[in-house]
Order: structure tokens, then sequence, then C-alpha cells
């Protein structure tokens, strides 16, 4: 008896080990939660993104926090994260328990399209809605799922600029490597890349995909000197871009364009120095590219929202350092939250997708608006811009440079141009 | 004839450790293995039992040919061993040792009735006051005999003895000589390798000599001890292998 | 044609440095009959060790590993009598989990204090060309290096007393305690030699790619196909085994899918244990 | 051998976690158990090969990779029922432990043991490499799958009781071998392969069948998992750390026991649980681990279980 008395004590203690859940209670406060890559590779886009969504909350709270309609009051706006590190281990996990324990009203996703795309089958399950940025796969959308919103511009259209860009400056190029992060973003991206060329009659010489964490891009290297390919493009999120690039100029590899996702937009990449230079790469924002309140009337858009001079100032302020697109992405991911809730008056979840289902607005992120079709809770209304390093005044800035009309300095080609 | 070997070779590379040997053995018969060190002795038990199949030659039991037959179906035909250097299952209990034995040699018995089995032999081997030991503390001798007990747990009709006197003192040693012989009478064919002469040389009903891989000798302990082959492939001085042989107790 | 001469030699370079990384499994595998599990956390701390000297006390890499190889030695012997000298006799699952376990608390450590955010070591040294094949310094630096250790080592196994001593362990542990030998001393000198390889092929890596305290495991996987490759127990065979690897990688990836080079690679590996399972342990 | 007690505690008290979740409702209750469920049956069935038959397989997690990628794959195309698909999971993992272990049952210790990694590394990068896996990148449901299970939620809970019922069926099937004929087999292979097989046992045979049974509840439990996750892909299918925090939690328990990795899968799940969610520890678990593992290696190479059956004699009847 005494033995089994032990046995059952010893069980109370690990049941007591589980936690508590939190019971309800009156909402005084809007509870938004999510994970952030505090550490591993993908800390440097997923920190930027991180210090968007905090300058959105800090602007949020200095005005009493959000108007819900029916409770008659602004509720402020509460942060619950946890760092996810960078990889899909655990995100799930963390997900169910922001849901559960720490009692999260809206769920904003991780960065990058691979832990979105894990922890959106989490806000489905539970139901919740899920402002998806830093997360640019079309393939998330394509599962059927109902509270998923992106901010991006989806992977489709992320690199088909570039091909566009190239056939404009020199109609003779034809051959096109595309090497790529094996992550649910960049082979979306590269997928959808690889079938404009064709159509638009490029030959893809190389179409190859790399693991995620690679540091050693000989192989591919040798393989584009062998293939004389007049671009590349491809890459996937900001580490292993960066080395890529390096590797590029190491090897002093006689392309003509070379085009890269998402690292040379992060304001980091200059870093590396002249392997940086004329490097180009899709942007979701760029600071030189201003959206304002006269654009949204040109479109007959309502405007939501600050101002991009605004935000860059601030952001600058607070954080020493130019704002790339992946803080435009946070910030812009807590507006149309916050618009969302204020148009729906409540903070139910399905009348908050209804809010989102019916938006159509101008931010200084740009246009925003959903897919209600096949790709529910896409992107449709945002587009990309082009970026390249360029050296002013013998400092590394990114340009842009695509598309036309959006310009802030020409393409400086070909790319092999500063050996 | 209950095992006849015939005209066996095992070669290791370019080493023949057993030579084109034949020999039978008859039921119910002590057939003693004797040779210097390296001669064959411990290769020739492992082609019986089936570690190893033989390059040349044929193994018959009971009139089957087992030469391809792999050691565990040996096993269960009833050919059953005990080791040079002892291999208990270390970890186990001794009676689970020799439950082992019991469940898979010929036996093939139930938990239950292995259990049983066990108990029986362990008596008899007067290994009982130690059955539910860890095997990994019983001594040296303990283990032999422990090998001993499983090999017979068996059920065999041929039991391989390899060295089981070895290490032993005189007394342990007679001991275990009293029990081979129970063995005998209980119907058991016995195959032995032994160094300890006198005592191979008392118990056997035949005896094979073995050099670099032949056989060099066959026949009573008597004849095989006279022959001086036999005892130039001893020591290569047939007077001190004389000397030796005669006097008692000495181990070669 | 260029693209082919370019591709071998980087292959080579980079063969180099694997076989680099493998010898120090391949002495500890050869030597103790250990499979060091630690070995890929090990070359992480050197990578780690050279980002911190390169830093902080503005070594580069290439002077940093005389250091490294020190710093590597003392970690290792200490590490021997910690994790390995009670548990040599045990049963192989034991030393497999008892370096294993080292791992776990090294690389939990290292994200504890350092995270796994990625890091990078420039030296900036440029890259050196003729006829259009551009190769990085610090990467013919890092194979230069590479064959000099091998050198170093191997007159160390086969010119001095304690390498022979080592050697002579290697081959029958009791009977070179008969001839004198503290085996002891030689087994804790045995792994700490072993780590301090991994330690300067780690400092050396971090010359010329980027990496986190989680990079060692890749190295870890290919050592084990270099050694099955190379066989064990000498430098030589590491350094062979690795080329392999290094040519693989490099030039073979010209003409198939880069991703399926590790299938070949461990396909590789498995295939030699199951073909010559006794060959390759027993050469010793 | 007298049959212990060892069931009688454990089954109740696997079944009176496994009710938690109701009796509390809660969801985070679910998701923990559900987490410890699946710890257990890895445990376990490793626990088969690694501790009942002394082969090490490092990377036995290939079988649950196997297992999850099988059913996923039938369940993403072909719309096969969660049960169905799970079996066929469960025993593709089976057979193919049986022609793989053909030929590296062959091979012994730490060689074997570098095998399996070779083998769950190989077949990684093989899944990596094919499209109709979905590559890299692996495999995501439509939502639309959970309609039969009556919506996302409702198949959670269905998941979760079908891991309930793998767990019990896994821990009857652990406790059967051990006390038969079949497992004092293994025992003495474990012991001495040479004098097992003297001994009458065919140990080749009875290797293989410990290894299948052994890869196919991991099969099992990769099915459940990544049908609850919604996606799979090879980094997480085949991730070796895996493995080792099955072996970690067998040596933690007791090596070779029905009970002890149970508890040991138990007090991993719990420790690692507590640990990650502490900001300060969340980093060092991996350390923590690390520094027990090498405690248990060092000094009580019986794990828990072991060593209470050495202190206390008594106990030895319910801790098998």
């Amino acid at each position: 008896m005494k033995r089994g008395f032990i046995v059952w004590s010893v069980l109370c203690c690990f049941f007591l080990s589980f936690g508590f859940a939190k019971g309800a209670f009156a909402k005084s406060k809007i509870i938004i939660g999510f994970t952030v890559s505090q550490t591993g590779k993908l800390n440097a886009e997923s920190k930027e993104q991180f210090n968007g969504m905090e300058l959105w909350k800090d602007y949020v709270n200095k005005h009493g926090g959000i108007y819900v309609k029916n409770l008659h009051k602004r509720l402020p706006v509460e942060f619950r994260y946890y760092d996810d590190e960078s990889s899909k281990d655990r995100v799930q996990q963390l997900y169910v328990r922001l849901i559960n324990q720490d009692g999260a009203d809206f769920l904003i996703s991780p960065y990058s399209s691979g832990l979105t795309a894990s922890s959106a089958i989490i806000a489905e399950q539970y139901g919740k809605v899920m402002l998806a940025t830093g997360a640019a796969s079309d393939g998330i959308f394509s599962k059927g799922y109902t509270h998923i919103f992106q901010i991006y511009t989806p992977a489709s259209r992320y690199l088909t600029g570039a091909l566009d860009l190239l056939k404009a400056r020199d109609p003779k190029a034809k051959k096109v490597a595309i090497i790529f992060e094996q992550s649910n973003f960049a082979k979306a991206v590269a997928s959808a890349a690889k079938n404009y060329a064709e159509k638009k009659g490029f030959k893809v010489v190389i179409f190859e995909s790399y693991g995620k964490g690679t540091t050693d891009f000989t192989s591919f290297l040798n393989k584009i000197a062998e293939k004389k390919p007049d671009a590349i493009i491809g890459g996937g999120h900001f580490a292993d871009g960066e080395t890529f690039a390096k590797q590029i100029f190491e090897q002093r590899l006689k392309v003509k364009l070379v085009s890269l996702l998402v690292a040379p937009a992060v304001p980091k990449f200059a870093e590396i120095g002249n392997a940086a230079l004329y490097v180009t790469a899709p942007s979701q924002w760029e600071p030189r590219a201003k959206f304002t309140k006269s654009t949204a009337k040109r479109l007959g858009l309502p405007w939501f929202g600050v101002s991009a001079n605004w935000f860059i100032k601030k952001y600058s302020k607070l954080y020493g350092e130019t704002p790339g697109y992946h803080a435009a992405g946070g910030f812009a991911a807590g507006l149309v939250l916050q618009k969302a809730i204020e148009d729906a008056g409540c903070l139910k979840s399905s009348k908050v997708i209804r809010a989102l289902e019916n938006m159509d607005l101008m931010t200084f992120y740009g246009r925003i608006k959903f897919d209600k079709g096949d790709y529910y809770g896409r992107q449709v209304g945002h587009e990309m811009v082009y970026l390249q390093w360029q050296k002013k005044d013998s400092k590394l800035e990114k340009e842009v440079i695509w598309p036309r009309g959006a310009e802030s300095a020409k393409l400086i080609y070909p790319y092999y141009k500063k050996f | 004839m209950i095992l006849n070997v015939e005209n066996v070779t095992k070669k290791f590379g370019g080493l023949v450790a057993v030579d084109h040997v034949s020999f039978q053995v008859k039921k119910q018969e002590i057939l003693g293995i004797i040779g210097p060190n390296g001669a064959g002795k411990t290769t020739l038990f492992n082609v019986i039992s089936g570690v190893y199949y033989p390059e040349e030659g044929k193994i018959f039991f009971n009139g089957r040919d087992i030469t391809k037959v792999p050691s565990y179906k040996r096993a269960r035909l009833g050919i059953a061993r005990t080791h040079q250097i002892v291999k208990p299952l270390n970890e186990l209990t001794v009676l689970e040792n020799v439950m082992v034995g019991a469940c898979f040699g010929k036996t093939g018995a139930s938990l239950k009735q292995g259990m049983a089995i066990a108990g029986e032999v362990l008596d008899a081997v007067g290994l009982g006051h130690k059955r539910d030991v860890i095997t990994v503390k019983l001594n040296v001798p303990e283990k032999k005999r422990l090998e001993l007990a499983r090999a017979l747990a068996s059920g065999p009709e041929v039991i391989l003895l390899d060295e089981v006197l070895a290490g032993l003192n005189p007394t342990e040693a007679d001991e275990m000589l009293q029990v081979i012989l129970k063995i005998k009478e209980s119907g058991i064919t016995i195959l032995m390798i032994e160094h300890l002469m006198h005592a191979i040389m008392k118990i056997s009903d035949k005896i094979i000599v073995l050099d670099h891989g032949r056989k060099i000798s066959e026949g009573s302990p008597q004849e095989v001890a006279s022959d001086p082959k036999v005892i130039e492939a001893y020591l290569g001085d047939p007077d001190l292998a004389l000397r030796l042989i005669k006097s008692k107790g000495n181990t070669l | 044609m260029e693209a082919w001469i370019g591709a071998i030699l980087s292959g080579i370079l980079l063969g180099l440095v694997y076989g680099l990384a493998a010898m120090g499994l391949n002495l500890i595998w050869g030597v103790i009959n250990v499979i060091n599990l630690s070995h890929g956390a090990f070359i992480a701390l050197g990578m780690f060790s050279a980002y911190f000297l390169f830093h902080f006390a503005g070594l580069n890499p290439f002077i940093a590993v005389a250091l490294v190889l020190i710093i590597g030695l003392i970690i290792g012997m200490g590490a021997y009598f910690v994790a390995l000298h009670r548990v040599l006799d045990a049963p192989e699952l034991s030393t497999l989990l008892s370096t294993y376990s080292l791992s776990l608390i090294i690389i939990g450590l290292g994200t504890f204090i350092f995270t796994t955010n990625p890091r990078a070591i420039d030296i900036g040294l440029g890259s050196i060309g003729v006829a259009g094949i551009y190769i990085p310094i610090s990467k013919i630096l890092t194979g230069l290096f590479s064959v000099l250790f091998t050198v170093i080592l191997y007159l160390f196994l086969y010119k001095t007393w304690t390498g022979k001593a080592i050697r002579a362990v290697s081959m029958n542990k009791s009977a070179a305690e008969f001839m004198g030998v503290n085996s002891i001393f030689i087994l804790s000198l045995s792994f700490g030699i072993g780590i301090a390889l991994a330690m300067i092929a780690g400092c050396l890596i971090a010359a010329i790619f980027p990496f986190t305290i989680l990079s060692g495991s890749v190295y870890e996987l290919k050592s084990f196909v270099i050694c099955v490759l190379g066989g064990l127990g000498s430098p030589l065979g590491a350094l062979i085994g690795g080329l392999i690897l290094g040519l693989l990688e490099n030039v073979f990836a010209l003409k198939i899918p880069v991703g399926y080079i590790p299938f070949i690679e461990f396909m590789i590996l498995v295939i030699i244990l199951l073909v010559k399972p006794t060959g390759l342990i027993t050469k010793r | 051998m007298k049959r212990g007690y060892t069931l009688i505690w454990l089954i109740p008290l696997i079944l009176a976690i496994s009710l938690l979740p109701v009796i509390a409702h809660s969801v985070i209750y679910r998701e923990t158990i559900f987490l410890i469920l699946m710890y257990i049956t890895l445990a376990v069935s490793l626990n088969i090969i690694l501790g009942y038959t002394g082969y090490v397989s490092f990377g036995h997690i290939v079988f649950y990779g196997i297992g999850g990628y099988t059913s996923f794959y039938l369940m993403y195309r072909f719309g096969v029922h969660l049960i169905l698909a799970m079996i066929m999971g469960g025993i593709l993992s089976a057979i193919i432990a049986l022609i793989v272990g053909e030929a590296v049952l062959r091979l012994r210790g730490a060689i074997f043991a570098i095998a399996t990694i070779g083998i769950n590394e190989a077949i990684k990068s093989l899944v990596t490499n094919l499209q109709f896996l979905g590559g890299a990148t692996g495999m995501f449901f439509n939502f639309k799958i959970y309609k039969t299970y009556g919506g996302a939620a409702k198949a959670i809970w269905f998941a979760y009781w079908i891991m309930v019922v793998v767990t019990i069926i896994c821990l009857l099937t652990s406790y059967f071998i051990k006390n038969s004929k079949f497992g004092y087999g293994l025992f003495s292979i474990r012991e001495d392969e040479d004098a097992a097989v003297v001994l009458g046992v065919n140990t080749k045979r009875f290797k293989s069948i410990a290894f299948a049974i052994s890869a196919f509840f991991p099969g099992l439990v990769g099915a459940i998992f990544f049908f609850k996750a919604g996606n799979i892909e090879p980094d997480d299918a085949f991730h070796l750390v895996k493995s080792i925090e099955m072996i970690f939690m067998v040596m933690l328990g007791g090596f070779g026991t029905v009970s002890g990795p149970p508890i040991g899968a138990l007090l991993y799940e719990r420790l690692k649980g507590i640990l990650l969610i502490n900001p300060l520890f969340k980093n060092l678990h991996m350390a923590i681990t690390g520094f027990i593992l090498l405690i248990i290696i060092l000094f009580a190479p019986g794990g828990i279980v072991g060593w209470f059956r050495n202190r206390f004699k008594k106990l030895r009847s319910l801790l098998e």
C-alpha cells in the first residue's frame, strides 16, 4: 500500500509539471502570438521582421491600442513570442502553446515559408487567424486553408521580373542557371521562374537545388563555369545567399546578371563588400520606392497607417539602420491586422476573416488585397521591385532598378564588369 | 556410428587448420582428442558444431549428411558443445543460461519446461545453489560447469567438451570427471579435447591425436600413448614425453 | 576544359581538408578502437576557437592553428579521462554513447553561449587566378596546411618513440604494455591528438566557409565515409579518402545533379561496410 | 521464469495518463501526452533491437521516416484512411528492416551502428531527390483530408487515440517478447552471439525478426505523427538527433527492461518540455541531456530501472 502511495505521489508531481492552461477573463488586451528566429540561420531576416512588428506595436499602443467597436474601447496590443531557432522542429508545438496556453487572439507567422507552412496547419486546426509575413510560397495557399492571409507578393512572381529585366537590357542573353535552396519558398520561386524563363525563350542550363545550411557552393560554381550561363538566379535566404554571392565573386565567374533571393535585400548584405556589388534582388519594398496617399488616391484606394517617411525615420532612429523589406513586412502585417479588427468591430475570427476578405487598401508598404479563389488568402494586390547594389561615393547602396518608372538608378550590366 | 567425419579439411587463407581428418564415433563412446597447441582441435570442434563449413570432406550425424547444415540446426539435431574460453551469457542468471540451452537445443522445451529441466541439470552438475546468481559473478570453474549444464540441458546425443578440466584443481577435476562419466552412462556420446593427459587416458574409450591439422594416430589410450609419432609430436623428445605422460597429474 | 581543371583543383583542395578532418576520427578509431561521435562537435569547437582568436586576438586562422592544436590536445586528453577511460572495456555502445554525450554537452553549451547564428571569418586574402581559373587564396592555404599536418602526423607516428608507442598500442595493447609502454598515457594522448586534429580541421575550415555551432556534424558524417574509404590507422589513408570525396563532390558533380552526391557518399559507406566489414577494421 | 507484475502498474499508468486530456479538458495536455506516448513507443520499440538483442541501431529513426512517408503519400495521393495507411507504413518499415537487416545484421557492434547511420542518411538524401515525394520540401496535406475525420480538430483527437492504442500494443509486445522463448533467444544473442548459435538459436532469423518488429512500431508512430502535423519533409522524418533521443530514453530508463524505456521516455519528454520553455535553459537542454547521459553511461549503465532493481531486490518483480 505504501509503495502505491509513493508511486501515485510521484505521478502527481509529474502532472503538476504540465502547468495549467489559462482561464478566460474579461478582455483587456489583444494578444498576438508568433515565433521569431532569434537564433539560427534565419535570424538576420527574422530579427528585422520582428523589429518591424515591434515598431508597429509601439505605434498602435501609443494611440491607445486598436479600437474594438463591440467593446467600445481601444485595446492595447501585447506580443507573446518564442524563439523557434530557425527550425521546424518546435514551431508546431510552440504555436499550440501560443494558442492554448498563452491565449493568443491572433497569430503572426514565423519568418520563412517553411516555418509558416508548419505553423499554418496549427492555426487552421485551432481556427485562429494568422497573418503570414515573410512567407511568400504560393503552396501554403493551395491547401484549402481559410485562416491564413499573406502579406508578401507570392513566390511565383519573385524572379520573373529578373528575367524581364534581363530580356529588356540584353536581348541576346539566352542561358540561365537557376540554383536554389531546398526550402518551400525558394523551390516555389525557382519552379515559377523556370516555367517563365522557358516561356520567354530562355534556356535553363542548370536547374538544381542545394541543402539548407549549405556553406560550400563550389560544386555549383564548377557547373556554372562549365555551362557558362548568362545569368544566375536563385538563392534562398540570407545566410546561404550571402555565402553564394561571396563565392561567385571569389571564383570570378563571368556571368552577366546575378539575382538572388532575400539576401541582397537585407541591409547586412553590404558586409561582404565588393562581392555584393552589382548583385540584384527582388524586394517586397524598398525605402526608395515610395507609396503615398496620392498613389492611393490615384488608384482610388483607401489609405491606411503611417507614411513611408515616418516608418523609415522611426525605424532608423530605433534600430540604427535603414529598414529592409522584412521590417516593412513585419510592420505591414500589424497594420493589416489592425485594420481588419477595426473593420470587424470585434475579435471574433470569423468576423475578422470577413474583413480581411473585403480588404483592398494602400499602405506605405504598397497595396494589400487577398485572393478569394483557389488560392484563398494569397496576396494579389502587392507588387515587387528590383534592386541592385551599386557604389555611390565608394559606399555600397541599394538602388531600385525595376520596374520601369519606379527606378532610382539604371541597371549596371554586366555583373562581371567589376572584376 | 553416431558421428562420422570423413576426410574433412578446413583452411584459413594459406593455413590448413584441419587437414583431411577422418574418424568415427560410436554411440555412448568417449572420444578423446589430443594434440599440441595449434594442432587444430578446436577448429575440428568448430567444424563439427557448424561454426565453420569445411572446404573438403563430409560430416555425417546418425547417418545424415550435416556438412552444410547451419550451426543452430545441428544443435537442434542433438550436437551440443562447450567452449575452451567460456562463453556464458553474462547478464542472465545461471538458470536462464541453462534454460536457453533447454529451449533451443534438441529438447526444444517451452519456457516452463525449460525452467524445470534447467533446475534439474544444475542440481546434477552441482550449481543448484547458484541458480539465481547473475552469471558474470561466477568464478571460472563454476562457469565451466555452467557451460556443461547448458549443453546437457539441450538434450544432446553428442556433446563436444573443449577443455572442461583446464583451470580446475585436482579435486574439482575429479568431480568433473565423475560428472562426465555420469553423462556417458545416461547414453550420451562424448567428444572431448583435453590437455590433462592422465584424465583423458583414464576416461576415453578411444583417442585420436592431431598435429598440424593432421590425424597422426588413433586407437585405445594405451595404443596412442605408446605410439612414437605421438610422443614425437608432443615434444620432439620421446623419452621426456613418456616420462611426463607417466607422471600422473601433470599437464602438458 | 577550364571548368574541368578548376573543378579538379578545387576538388583536390577540398579533399585535403576533408582528409585532415577525418584524420582525427581515423586515429582514434584505429588506436583506441572507439568511434568518436564527438568528432563533429570538436570540429565546431575548432571553428569557434578560430573565430574568437580572429575577432578578439586578431590572429588569422593560419596562425591561430598552432594555438588550437595545443588547446585541442589538452581538451582531448582531459576528455579522455572524463568520458572514455572508465568505459574503454565496456561494450561498444558505452563508448559510442559517452562520446556522443560529450558532443551533446559541447554543442549544447555552444548553442547556449554562441547561439546557432551563422558566422564567418573573412581574412580578405582575395583570389588568385591563372588562365581564367580563380581560386581563393585561403582555400589554397587550407589545402597546404592540411598536407603539412598530415606530414607532421606521419613523422610523429613513424619517427618518434611516442609515435611508435601509439602504433604499438594500436596493434596490441598488452604486448605494448609488456614492452614498458604506459598505455593509459598513450591512449589519452592518442585521443588528445585525434581531438586536436579535429579542432585544427575546424579552424582551417572556418577560414574558407561560414559556419554555425551545428556545422560539425556535416564533416563528421563525411569523416565516417572517408575513414571507411581510406582504411584505418594511417594518415595517408584518410588523405586519400578525403581526396576521393573532394573529387567526387567537385568533378563527378559536373555531370550529375549535386543533390545525389550525399546519397552516393552514404551508399559508399554502407556498401564498403557490408563488403569489407572486418577487412577495414582489423587492418590494424 | 516467474512472470513479473510490471504490466499491472504500467498499463494502468499509461491509460491514466492517456485519459488525462479528456478529464482535464485540456488541449495542452493532449499535445504533451501525445509526445510522451510517441516517445514511449519509439523507445520501447528501439529497446527490442537495442536492449533485448544488443544491436545498436543508431539510425533507427529511418523506420519512423519510412512509415511516415509511406502513409503520408497514401493519404495525400489516394486519400487512404489513416488506420490503413498507418498499417501499410508500419508493414513497409518492417519489410525494409527485413531486407536491410539481411545485409547489415551481419555487422556487429559499432560497425553496425555506423552502417545504420549511413542507411538513414542515404535514404534521407534519396528522398530529398525524389520529386514524387515532394523532394526536399516534402508534402503538405490539403485540409480537406481532415474532413473524413470530422474536421481538423477531431482529426487530432482521432490521431491521439490511435497513438494510445499503438503505445499499449507496443508495450504489450515488448512485455511478451521479454517473457517468451523468442525473447530468451534474443538475450542470448545480446550476451554472446557465437554461443547462442551453437545453443541452437537461429540467430539470423531471430535478429531479423527482432529488427522488423522494432521497425514496425516506429513506422506506425511516423504515420500518426505526420498525419497530425499535416506535412512531412526529409529533415523531419529522418532526423538523426531523434534517433539519439530514442537511445537516450532507453538508456535513461533501463536498457533491456520492459518498464525502463517507457519511464525513460516519460522523464525525457518532461525534462525537455520544462527546459525548452525556459528561456535560460532552452539552449542548455542539450548540454543537460548530454551530462545525464554521460553519468548514466559511466556510473549506472542499467539506467533507472536497473539501478532500482539492484538496490531494492524486492521491487524486481514489479520492475521488469
